[in-house]
């Protein structure tokens, strides 16, 4: 042990391996794992899926998912060993002098017990406290995390609070007993950018106040660039590289974490703007390949809509996802459409894409009304679009010839089965996979090849226009990074045009020429992409853009 | 919510009419009621007359639109084959069968939320192949040994139940692994066999429980006359309540085994024990309350149905309730009684989906802020 | 449901009262079906008056042998100068239940009530033009013509009180398909010699002794508990429990073992019922047959051939366990007609009805379904099994068809079988009851369980002439020819006549009753 | 992405497609299976009785279901004793001298076809009105899910009761015997689908709100190709398993149903026709009138049982490792 310090560490982790018995044969998930977290410090700990980060925090914490477990190492709390603690005594250091924060504060919290009653019996489990000092200290505790009215709040269920909140309840639930120790897992990765920032401010406050020390998991470098001392980078169960966040960041030595930080896209145009296509010329919106006028679209909350409701007079509850929104694409261009969650930008990507009628509002395509009987017909061959979740678009029973044949076959484009066998696989090439992938199942293969298959299904009937409902967002940055390159380079090759819609305003900024800033419906801003971004007017954009962590801020 | 109550009253109301329907639908074809009501001496023009005098002779509509103005004023009319009226029958019939309802419904809930609960925490992990012979051991040495002592078979049954009882203290994996499997005994057999055996058993072979009826009852309250209060009564429900709730025990300790296990594989659960909650709190008060909420639903269709599945149960045991009433009547096609039953046990039905979606909005509180309908 | 409560507390109080009383005596009886009511004339069927029995008391009783004995009635005659009027002289001292006398007022209220609309007794009494009382315990009934038969019809024509009915309303009998229901199903008051004392319907039903009877031996047993079970496992499993002292219905294949069991035994005796196959015999083809321009039946040697094919011994045996009276005639021994000889039968000879097949020209047989009950007689379905199975070693493939009764008995009286079991009673002992609803052809009146298509109008008036036919030695002559013709034509297929078994603790003693209507009254106690 | 996934499949390119027996001998299902000796073990029990009933009249010593070669005065002879006619019987024989080896294997062949027929009906129902329901949402949903909650409230047996009950009053006396196994099947068909409409609508609730869903409705491929081609695999699992306990149910319902006297003619008997004429004998000394097809009900229901218990654990994504 390095003990040059007069203090002991938090939690010194040495040569940890964790091992998974399956069936195929031992999987092995950290192959040794060291390091030191000093009492205070934000350690952060960066890595792809798969890279081993929330294994070390479950293994810390003792919260390993059999069949996995500690098959070697060590783990001090406190200088105290942890690892081999039985588990009655593992129960007493959880919660107490360990806390833990998790990814989606939607699960994390029981939904048929309040807030309360939950902060209770975890401070209670821990503290020597009656009832109603337990209840105070959940108040302050509450109050400390930033949730107003706390006193009155207390008493309601998770649901009845929003994502954000709900994280300050769970992140007040890890504290609760003043631990030494919090390992937060993700814990912003299931929030909008807006939220991200002040939650991870809580988090920060609250560790700080108390000199607890944090260990902050995630995949996110933004978040680690904000509130991390140091850094530890992850990958296939290794540690790669560590020291200072902004050290790493700035000047990182792995060519591992070289790559990692390279294929994150910032805010700040580094590379050229997208090229507009060839005939570019900023003409009036006639000329526009893609035209939305005055897109609306109502949703009906239930409860009167139904024939039993309208027999006993219930009123039709209305929620205009999509409040009156136009913009125009021009061809061969890509049009981004930020927004967080709940802003309407994918139900207007439905619509578009032919999957809900819009309650008003037209949508040209190449000049033919989609939503028309006869534009129905070009709207199936022109219209493709590409989905968030690689794991769900692509049917898990089908080999992937007839995924990518699917369009073709459905558009009877040609029945020939040897020329369908050759159109997949020039298809597959183009997205550089194997022609040999067309014989196995989904599930055969990554992320990133998952979602290059639905890109090669999207262009199987040779479509002009695709819309990309978050293409990137459930892939890990390296393999966004070439997922976004395909996507480049194909539009170049055929004059694609893109909707192009994400969270992520930095990948908007390095693949769009235009950006429509949505906000409960409604389209705040929309223009060139330098401008909005630069330049933004609505105040609603400046506070994204202020809110996205960025590589740049580090300290 | 009073309208979401009135919604389900309006539904329930559908139901029970299209139940109506269903069942005169039915009745019209089981037989001819004219034949049990005459005798064998009666002539053909005598028949015919009868057949005119209780409408069968009319058309099918008016038929079904007499049966229908009655029965919503609780008329019934006159069965056919014990010539009261049949809204006093079945009343007079209705505690037997609600008393043995609700034994084998607790039964069912009581043994089978434990077993399910049991099984699906100490069922996570296989049983080692040591504790499962050690157990299997411990429970058919002793049985052998009696049975060559010569103590019959039946001790050594009752040793080795008693025994397999016990490995749940002592071999937890191994005993909730084989309660699963035996539970499927349950399933695996018709229940008039299960009764025929258990009568054979404890009333004719053992002489400790009767094997018929119910025994000494006494009235309680305007004709509810229960069995609860007397010994012989008591003992009268044993065998019959057993029989009737081992089918929907089985059902429900599976159903709650399986919904246990998915909530305690749930983030909230992950989350608990990060909290540092003990195990105990963690499985009774977080997991059971969670796995409780989609269980209700088809709990409460499967008790709901206990009404109407004793009919075989009341068959073997000579239980006077509604559902021997109801065989009795198809056998001599007495429609009234037929067409009153069906429409109970519709209305118990409805009653208990209405409870269930009641009880939905005291364990839910999803439910209970917004206040819209329907289910999570 | 006021009874009922009072029932459980005089029950109790019983219970507690008589332990140590050594005569008192109760009697837990179980049978497989309940009295339908405990209305006197609303059923005619055999369960319910068994029941009534108990409580209530008829004019002439049937004794074991068939013949008549007083009950109510002391003597009967048809009056000298008017061959159309039966005189019952009635029993003195006789009190009902309630305390009120028994006149011949109660008589004749009894039989116009009887007789009255919706009385299903009514067709007994139908040949009645009046009933009168002409001094207290003498009553005149007058025919519409000569009836020499009538007090035969009376064995199950029970007496009410007039006082006591008309206190109810209970002058006419319960019209409920109109939907009216009546104090009379739920109550009773008779003279018999036991008195209701409460009763669940098709649960449980409580008679004590009737202390102020007029009969000079009053009962062994002092209370019974009468309990309906339907189950035959459940029954048997509760006298073998020690649950029940007797059980009516004893399923043949349990005889063996109830004997054998240390504590139990079990009395058999004939029933005066005879189990026979019925069939379709006049030319229309048949419904269910792959002959389809004709009726195979309709030809004698057929028929012959199928009873040739019968092997009575072998159901006897087997299915029976050797409980049953193999029958050559469809007409139990009780019966007034049977000889010896009508109920012969042929020994089985299945290469003569081969050949008597082959003659008719079905060489290879036909094909025809058995309807038969499955929940009414001793074994009928496995009886019907046995014959599917010997009709099949002549080459005739009948196809079974087993349902409930309720659904069987539509087929045969609505003219929809082709091949049929079925039993009849002969609750009057005489071979007109048989002629009557199973030989004589189908009309308003007649032969309502005749589907045959046999119709001679000869044989159907001669049928016709029996009810009114003073002359006993033409009448006896008149009933010969009859049954000789419907042996010569083998109208009906007779195979046995049932036994009954009934099975008690080893202390009773009970003879079987030849309609299964046994009196606990006959009840003894010791070995 | 709270934890890693296991490692996935080697990336990029050239891994051979194999084939379907190795993928099949590989699979999650086959491993779990060959490494469940319940499992092995009732499929084998149920495989056996399976074929023995399905090869009865090759397998069988007689004919129980020709009337014309039973011997009844060999009836109820003991197993293993001579009868009159000098054959030995090993089961014994039945009240109409039936030898009860050969009844049962024909016994059990018209248990499992009515329970086979009857399951696969009532999964076609099911699953078809399911996928409607859950695929097409709205009226025809609600309307469908009530009658199967209500249908579900009643037990099969009673419903089942009912359907027989009108089939005897529609179809014609002398045609009741022959078609008396095919309302069997539709009554027993009728009484069960509701489980299967309630999951796979559940199901399909949940697939069709997939993107390989709404991807496939781009490109215009009508809603039910969509319902059947795309939906209907993703939810054949626990169709299957449903199916596999429905067939035990079916089984036992059927032989319930003989008991309240529906069902097969007394001369075709099922394993629950013969448990009916079995009971009869319980008291007085024939055991094995009862014992032996209650043994093979026990066995075929139990088996398959376990087989659906482990299958369903098996297809659970959420248990596998």
């Amino acid at each position: 042990m390095t003990e040059t310090d007069a203090q002991t560490p938090v939690l010194s982790v040495r040569d940890l391996v964790v091992d998974f018995p399956l069936r195929r044969g031992n999987f092995r998930a950290l192959h040794g794992v060291s390091f030191d977290i000093a009492p205070g410090e934000v350690l952060g700990v960066v890595g792809e899926s798969g890279a081993g980060k929330s294994m070390t925090g479950a293994a810390v914490i003792g919260l390993l998912t059999p069949p996995g477990r500690i098959t070697s190492g060590e783990v001090y709390l406190q200088g105290q060993r942890i690892d081999q603690l039985p588990e009655a005594e593992m129960v007493k250091l959880r919660g107490k002098r360990i806390g833990m924060v998790m990814q989606d504060p939607l699960t994390s919290l029981n939904p048929l017990f309040t807030v309360g009653q939950q902060l209770i019996e975890t401070i209670r489990q821990h503290l020597p406290l009656s009832e109603a000092e337990a209840r105070a200290r959940a108040v302050s505790l509450l109050e400390e995390a930033g949730i107003p009215r706390a006193a009155e709040r207390i008493d309601s269920y998770p649901h009845q609070f929003s994502g954000g909140m709900r994280q300050r309840v769970v992140i007040a639930l890890a504290i609760a007993a003043d631990p030494e120790l919090v390992i937060a897992d993700e814990p912003t990765s299931a929030l909008d950018v807006s939220v991200q920032a002040q939650v991870i401010k809580v988090l920060k406050k609250l560790c700080e106040s108390r000199g607890a020390a944090i260990m902050l998991i995630t995949h996110d470098m933004g978040v680690i660039a904000q509130i991390a001392d140091r850094i530890l980078v992850m990958n296939a169960g290794r540690i790669v590289e560590s020291g200072p966040v902004g050290q790493v960041i700035r000047h990182p030595r792995e060519p591992y974490t070289i790559k990692l930080i390279d294929s994150i896209p910032t805010l700040n145009r580094e590379s050229e703007a997208p090229v507009p296509a060839e005939a570019a010329t900023p003409e009036s919106a006639q000329d526009a390949y893609v035209r939305v006028e005055n897109l609306t679209r109502d949703f009906s909350l239930g409860g009167g809509g139904s024939f039993f409701g309208r027999l006993f007079g219930g009123k039709d509850k209305i929620f205009r996802a999509v409040n009156d929104v136009s913009f125009s694409i021009r061809r061969g261009e890509t049009y981004g459409l930020v927004g967080e969650s709940g802003s309407g930008k994918s139900t207007c990507a439905k619509m578009i894409a032919g999957l809900i009628p819009p309650s008003s509002g037209r949508i040209f395509v190449d000049g033919a009304d989609v939503w028309s009987a006869e534009g129905a017909a070009s709207r199936r061959r022109n219209v493709q679009m590409i989905f968030q979740d690689p794991y769900a678009s692509l049917n898990p029973r089908w080999r992937v010839g007839s995924i990518v044949a699917e369009p073709i076959k459905a558009l009877k484009l040609t029945s020939n089965r040897s020329e369908i066998e050759d159109r997949v696989a020039d298809l597959l090439r183009k997205v550089r996979l194997d022609p040999v992938a067309m014989r196995k199942y989904p599930h055969e293969f990554s992320g990133g090849q998952r979602q290059r298959i639905a890109i090669a299904r999207a262009l199987s009937t040779q479509p002009a226009f695709i819309v990309c409902d978050e293409p990137t967002s459930a892939l890990d940055v390296s393999v966004q990074a070439q997922v976004l390159d395909l996507m480049s380079g194909l539009q170049e090759e055929y004059g694609l045009t893109y909707l192009l819609i994400s969270h992520n305003l930095a990948v908007i900024r390095q693949m769009a020429n235009d950006v429509g800033v949505m906000r409960q419906g409604v389209l705040e801003e929309s223009g060139p992409v330098d401008e909005i971004f630069d330049h933004p007017k609505a105040e609603y954009t400046r506070m994204l853009l202020d809110a996205v962590p960025d590589l740049d801020k580090v300290a | 919510m009073l309208a979401f109550i009135l919604r389900r009253l309006l539904q329930s109301l559908i139901v029970m009419l299209a139940v109506a329907f269903i069942a005169f639908l039915m009745f019209r074809f089981v037989g001819d009621p004219v034949e049990g009501m005459m005798g064998v001496d009666a002539r053909l023009a005598d028949r015919e007359a009868l057949r005119d005098r209780l409408g069968l002779n009319d058309p099918f509509y008016m038929q079904f639109w007499t049966f229908v103005k009655n029965a919503a004023r609780g008329e019934f009319g006159i069965s056919y084959r014990l010539q009261q009226p049949v809204t006093q029958l079945i009343l007079s019939r209705l505690p037997a069968t609600i008393e043995l309802a609700v034994v084998s419904a607790s039964l069912a809930l009581i043994v089978g939320v434990t077993l399910g609960v049991f099984t699906a925490i100490h069922g996570r992990l296989p049983p080692s192949s040591r504790e499962t012979l050690t157990a299997l051991a411990a429970i058919i040495l002793p049985a052998l040994a009696l049975w060559f002592l010569g103590r019959g078979l039946l001790w050594s049954f009752g040793a080795a139940a008693l025994i397999f009882v016990s490995t749940a203290f002592w071999a937890k994996s191994f005993f909730s692994q084989a309660v699963m499997a035996v539970s499927l005994v349950g399933v695996s057999l018709p229940t008039f066999l299960i009764g025929i055996g258990l009568i054979f058993v404890f009333a004719v072979e053992l002489k400790l429980l009767p094997s018929f009826g119910r025994g000494q009852t006494v009235e309680l309250w305007k004709g509810w006359s229960t069995g609860f209060l007397t010994k012989s009564g008591l003992l009268s429900l044993i065998l019959p309540a057993v029989t009737l709730s081992l089918f929907q025990m089985t059902l429900i300790m599976r159903l709650v085994r399986a919904e246990m296990q998915e909530v305690l594989r749930s983030d909230y659960i992950r989350f608990a024990r990060a909290r540092g909650l003990p195990e105990s709190t963690i499985n009774f008060r977080h997991a059971l309350k969670n796995t409780m909420v989609p269980v209700i639903t088809i709990t409460g269709l499967q008790l709901g149905s206990i009404i109407a599945f004793a009919i075989i149960t009341e068959t073997v045991f000579n239980w006077p309730g509604v559902g021997s009433l109801f065989v009795n009547s198809v056998q001599a096609v007495d429609v009234p009684v037929m067409a009153a039953y069906l429409l109970f046990v519709a209305l118990v039905f409805v009653v208990i989906n209405l409870i269930v979606d009641l009880l939905y909005y005291l364990v839910d509180p999803r439910l209970r802020v917004d206040g819209r309908s329907g289910r999570a | 449901m006021k009874i009922q409560r009072f029932a459980g507390l005089a029950a109790l109080l019983a219970s507690t009262l008589m332990a140590s009383s050594a005569m008192a005596e109760t009697l837990r009886w179980a049978r497989a079906s309940d009295a339908l009511t405990l209305d006197p004339h609303s059923q005619n069927q055999g369960v319910t008056h068994n029941f009534a029995h108990h409580i209530y008391e008829t004019l002439v009783d049937r004794a074991v042998d068939g013949s008549l004995t007083p009950r109510l009635a002391t003597e009967w005659y048809v009056k000298e100068d008017d061959p159309n009027v039966w005189v019952f002289k009635l029993r003195h001292d006789v009190k009902f239940h309630d305390g009120a006398d028994f006149t011949a007022e109660d008589v004749v209220f009894s039989l116009d009530r009887a007789r009255s609309e919706n009385s299903n007794m009514r067709q007994l009494h139908s040949a009645i033009a009046s009933v009168a009382a002409v001094d207290d315990h003498t009553v005149e009934v007058t025919m519409t013509g000569p009836s020499p038969l009538y007090p035969n019809n009376l064995t199950n024509t029970f007496v009410m009180d007039k006082g006591w009915s008309e206190a109810h309303s209970l002058q006419s009998v319960q019209d409920y398909a109109a939907g009216e229901d009546n104090y009379a199903v739920r109550n009773a008051n008779g003279t018999g010699p036991y008195i209701l004392e409460s009763r669940e319907v098709d649960v449980r039903s409580v008679l004590k002794r009737n202390e102020a009877h007029w009969a000079e031996t009053k009962p062994q047993v002092t209370e019974i508990i009468y309990l309906p079970i339907a189950e035959n496992a459940t029954r048997i499993a509760a006298l073998l429990s020690g649950e029940v002292d007797l059980v009516q219905d004893v399923p043949v294949q349990d005889i063996e073992r109830l004997k054998n069991t240390a504590g139990l035994k079990v009395e058999t005796g004939p029933e005066n019922r005879i189990i026979y196959f019925g069939y379709r015999m006049d030319d229309k083809p048949l419904k269910s047959s792959n002959v389809a321009d004709k009726n195979p039946i309709a030809d004698p040697r057929v028929r012959e051939a199928m009873h040739l094919a019968i092997d009575r011994e072998a159901i006897k045996r087997v299915v029976m366990r050797g409980n049953s009276l193999p029958a050559g005639v469809a007409m139990p021994p009780f019966v007034h007609g049977w000889t010896p000889e009508l109920d012969a039968f042929p020994a089985p000879d299945p290469e003569r009805a081969k050949a008597l097949l082959a003659e008719a020209g079905y060489p290879d047989g036909f094909s025809v379904t058995l309807d038969t009950p499955n929940n009414r007689y001793v074994n009928d379905e496995a009886i019907s099994q046995a014959v599917v199975g010997m009709l099949g070693r002549i080459g005739i493939k009948v196809t079974l068809a087993s349902r409930p009764v309720a659904q069987h008995s539509p087929l045969i009286t609505g003219d929809n079988t082709d091949f049929y079991l079925l039993g009849w009673g002969v609750p009057t002992f005489d071979s007109a009851y048989i002629f009557n609803d199973l030989i004589h052809s189908r009309n308003g009146h007649f032969g309502a369980y005749n589907p045959s298509g046999y119709a001679d109008p000869a044989l159907d008036a001669k049928i016709e002439g029996l009810a009114t036919e003073i002359d006993v030695e033409k009448r006896d002559a008149d009933i010969a020819e009859i049954w000789a013709q419907v042996q010569r034509d083998r109208v009906l297929l007779p195979i046995h006549n049932q036994l009954l078994a009934y099975a008690m603790k080893d202390n009773l003693t009970l003879a079987v009753h030849p309609e299964n209507q046994p009196l606990m009254t006959m009840v003894t106690y010791g070995q | 992405m709270t934890e890693a996934p296991p490692p996935e499949a080697p990336v990029e390119a050239a891994a051979p497609a194999r084939g379907f027996w190795a993928r099949f001998w590989d699979s999650d299902v086959f491993w779990s299976y060959r490494h469940n000796p319940v499992a092995v073990v009732s499929s084998l029990v149920a495989l056996t009785l399976i074929l023995a009933a399905v090869f009865a009249p090759w397998i069988a010593p007689h004919d129980p279901f020709n009337p014309a070669t039973l011997q009844l005065m060999d009836g109820f002879t003991p197993p293993g004793e001579a009868a009159m006619s000098g054959t030995v019987y090993r089961f014994g024989t039945d009240d109409q001298g039936r030898d009860l080896l050969s009844t049962i294997l024909y016994g059990s062949r018209v248990s499992l076809f009515v329970g086979f027929a009857a399951t696969l009906f009532s999964m076609t129902l099911g699953v078809s009105l399911g996928l409607f329901a859950g695929y097409r949402g709205g009226l025809a949903d609600t309307i469908i899910m009530r009658v199967a909650d209500v249908q579900l409230s009643f037990p099969a047996i009673l419903i089942a009761l009912l359907i027989f009950g009108v089939a005897q009053g529609v179809i014609p006396p002398n045609k009741q015997e022959s078609m008396a196994i095919w309302v069997l099947i539709l009554a027993i068909g009728l009484a069960n689908w509701a489980q299967f409409a309630r999951t796979v609508r559940g199901a399909a609730m949940v697939e069709r709100q997939k993107d390989y869903v709404s991807a496939a409705r781009i490109m215009g491929v009508p809603g039910p190709a969509i319902a059947f081609k795309h939906v209907l695999p993703n939810v054949l699992g626990p169709v299957l398993v449903i199916a596999t306990i429905s067939l035990a149910l079916a089984i036992i319902e059927e032989a319930t149903l003989s008991y309240l006297g529906v069902g097969v003619p007394p001369t075709q008997p099922s394993l629950g026709t013969l448990i009916r004429i079995g009971q009869r004998f319980l008291f007085s000394g024939e055991w094995w009138i009862l014992f032996f097809p209650a043994l093979m009900l026990i066995l075929l229901a139990l088996s398959v049982n376990l087989l659906g218990d482990w299958l369903r654990d098996a297809l659970n994504p959420k248990l596998r490792q």
